[in-house]
């Protein structure tokens, strides 16, 4: 063994009370590891998470890692948590898909594209942490532009925006 | 009424339109234009006479159908310059139909991804470690003496030139609204949110009242949970569960 | 073995999300096992996680059974949990310094030297215990008076108020 048995010890210890995705830079700083020797170690709790005996797995997403339980398990996992309910609208969906894939993006881009007033479901995104405002766009008026955040590619399962699913 | 419209609610004009497109099976790069518009406006008259709340855009997209029908009616031969592509006058309408239809379904695809990763299940917020954490956290650690003089140096100067800051608080905020933020925020992170974090740091006061009558709200209408593990400890709020404590 | 492997995933990955103690009866009644039976594959678990690689144990609790971190990793628990914690806003520490300098202190006076309403600020100097109710004044209404309280000092590492640098 390269590492001692205590580093990964440590990063189990760390995922499972971390709320958000932790990356293996962020874990090496904490415990003292090159990125690259946290990667080894992530690999490692990976494989035996995979384990048929295990109920957890450990999972890439928004530029980080996160234990999760397996999906195969959700269903008795409901009979103690609520269900985590999609409750996206048709509209929310629609105009995060077109944040996503065209940011950065102002409001009348957005709206030149779906034909209607978007004041109301930007607010909503906004206030559901998946969009930001990140900036003003060089142009008359100096619009707000807009793009998705962290918690974007959590609630989607995705490790980074090249993951996006193709659209052409 | 001569025929049931489904209820189906557009999410806009080009909605409808690429309902249409696809209910008549037709090709999006040539729309009969005379027989989709009177599809149209009798979908625009069925919304009126069913009272749904219609936006302008609607009608917007009516005024644009009708123009372009008008515009295919006339003679092709006024001006010989204008070539093929440029003079169809459906062609700045069908690029927009084009380009929605591909975040339309993007969307598809993003839903299915929501979907997905509901199946996977963070742990959630332990206030016993954030507590813990709590205990030992110095809110002053990476404040020098020398910089808290300094502040309290500037307030005092910023006094003395007489300038004065105004606050202006924002128009009303209800509770109804909270509630709705904070069950939105509960929907992003299941796993519980803390107290503090429901607020910004430039939250008026009126602003934290509401919010924390809208807790008082939820929970006694049995919708979140809250812990606190000790006196002035972090308040955590969570949804309620399904289950029943046995 | 005695039991499937998938009811010992399931135990773990319901352990995983409940940060309640989970009783035997009650994981038997959601996989369908006997609270003994249950019992058994909790004692696996644990001595599973007995092993110096893993960084997580099982502990007996009110009743019933939960997973937390092992005790000899909470230095680096604290340090990804610390962003959690809110450091202090610009306006709680000019309000913090106002009140170091020229305690004992109304509301009124902070606001008089600040400009603007300081009623939720002071509540969260309270809450983090940097400031306390030292008395009354003897004015007409006989307002609260704040003060620095001992955590304060221990958090600059001062003695006592009069090692605060001269403001002259």
């Amino acid at each position: 063994m390269l590492f001692s048995e205590d580093k990964k010890a440590i990063i189990e210890s760390l995922l499972f009370v971390s709320i958000e995705p932790l990356s293996a830079k962020k874990i090496g700083d904490i415990i003292g590891l090159k990125p690259d020797d946290v990667l080894i170690l992530l690999t490692e709790i990976k494989n035996d998470l995979e384990k048929p005996d295990r109920g957890i797995c450990l999972i890439e997403i928004a530029e980080g890692f996160k234990i999760v339980t397996k999906e195969q398990y959700s269903e008795y996992i409901e009979k103690i948590l609520k269900p985590q309910v999609t409750s996206l609208s048709h509209a929310a969906l629609e105009t995060l898909a077109i944040i996503a894939y065209k940011q950065p993006i102002t409001r009348a881009e957005i709206e030149q594209i779906r034909g209607v007033k978007v004041d109301g479901v930007l607010n909503n995104l906004m206030e559901k942490l998946l969009i930001k405002e990140i900036g003003r766009k060089e142009s008359p008026g100096r619009p707000i532009v807009y793009g998705t955040t962290t918690e974007f590619l959590t609630y989607f399962g995705l490790k980074n925006l090249s993951e996006l699913p193709s659209i052409e | 009424m001569a025929y049931t419209i489904s209820l189906e609610i557009f999410e806009g004009p080009l909605d409808l339109l690429l309902h249409l497109i696809q209910k008549n099976k037709i090709d999006i790069y040539n729309i009969p234009i005379a027989a989709i518009t009177e599809q149209y406006l009798e979908h625009l008259q069925a919304m009126q006479e069913l009272d749904l709340d219609m936006a302008s855009e609607f009608l917007l997209m009516a005024a644009t159908l009708l123009s372009i029908k008008a515009k295919m009616l006339l003679p092709q031969t006024t001006i010989q310059e204008e070539q093929e592509d440029n003079d169809d006058p459906r062609k700045e309408l069908v690029d927009r139909l084009i380009e929605y239809q591909k975040y339309k379904k993007a969307a598809e695809k993003l839903k299915i991804k929501q979907h997905n990763q509901a199946m996977f299940y963070s742990r959630p917020l332990d206030p016993m470690y954030l507590e813990d954490a709590l205990k030992r956290f110095n809110p002053l650690e990476n404040i020098s003496l020398e910089d808290f003089k300094n502040i309290l140096s500037v307030v005092l100067t910023e006094t003395e030139d007489g300038e004065t800051v105004k606050l202006i608080t924002k128009g009303t905020i209800t509770v109804k609204e909270k509630i709705e933020y904070i069950e939105a925020l509960l929907i992003q992170k299941p796993q519980g949110i803390l107290f503090q974090n429901l607020f910004t740091k430039n939250s008026s006061t009126l602003s934290i009242i509401v919010t924390f009558l809208a807790l008082l709200e939820l929970i006694y209408l049995k919708k979140v949970f809250v812990t606190q593990t000790s006196n002035f400890g972090p308040l955590c709020i969570y949804p309620i569960t399904t289950q029943s404590e046995d």
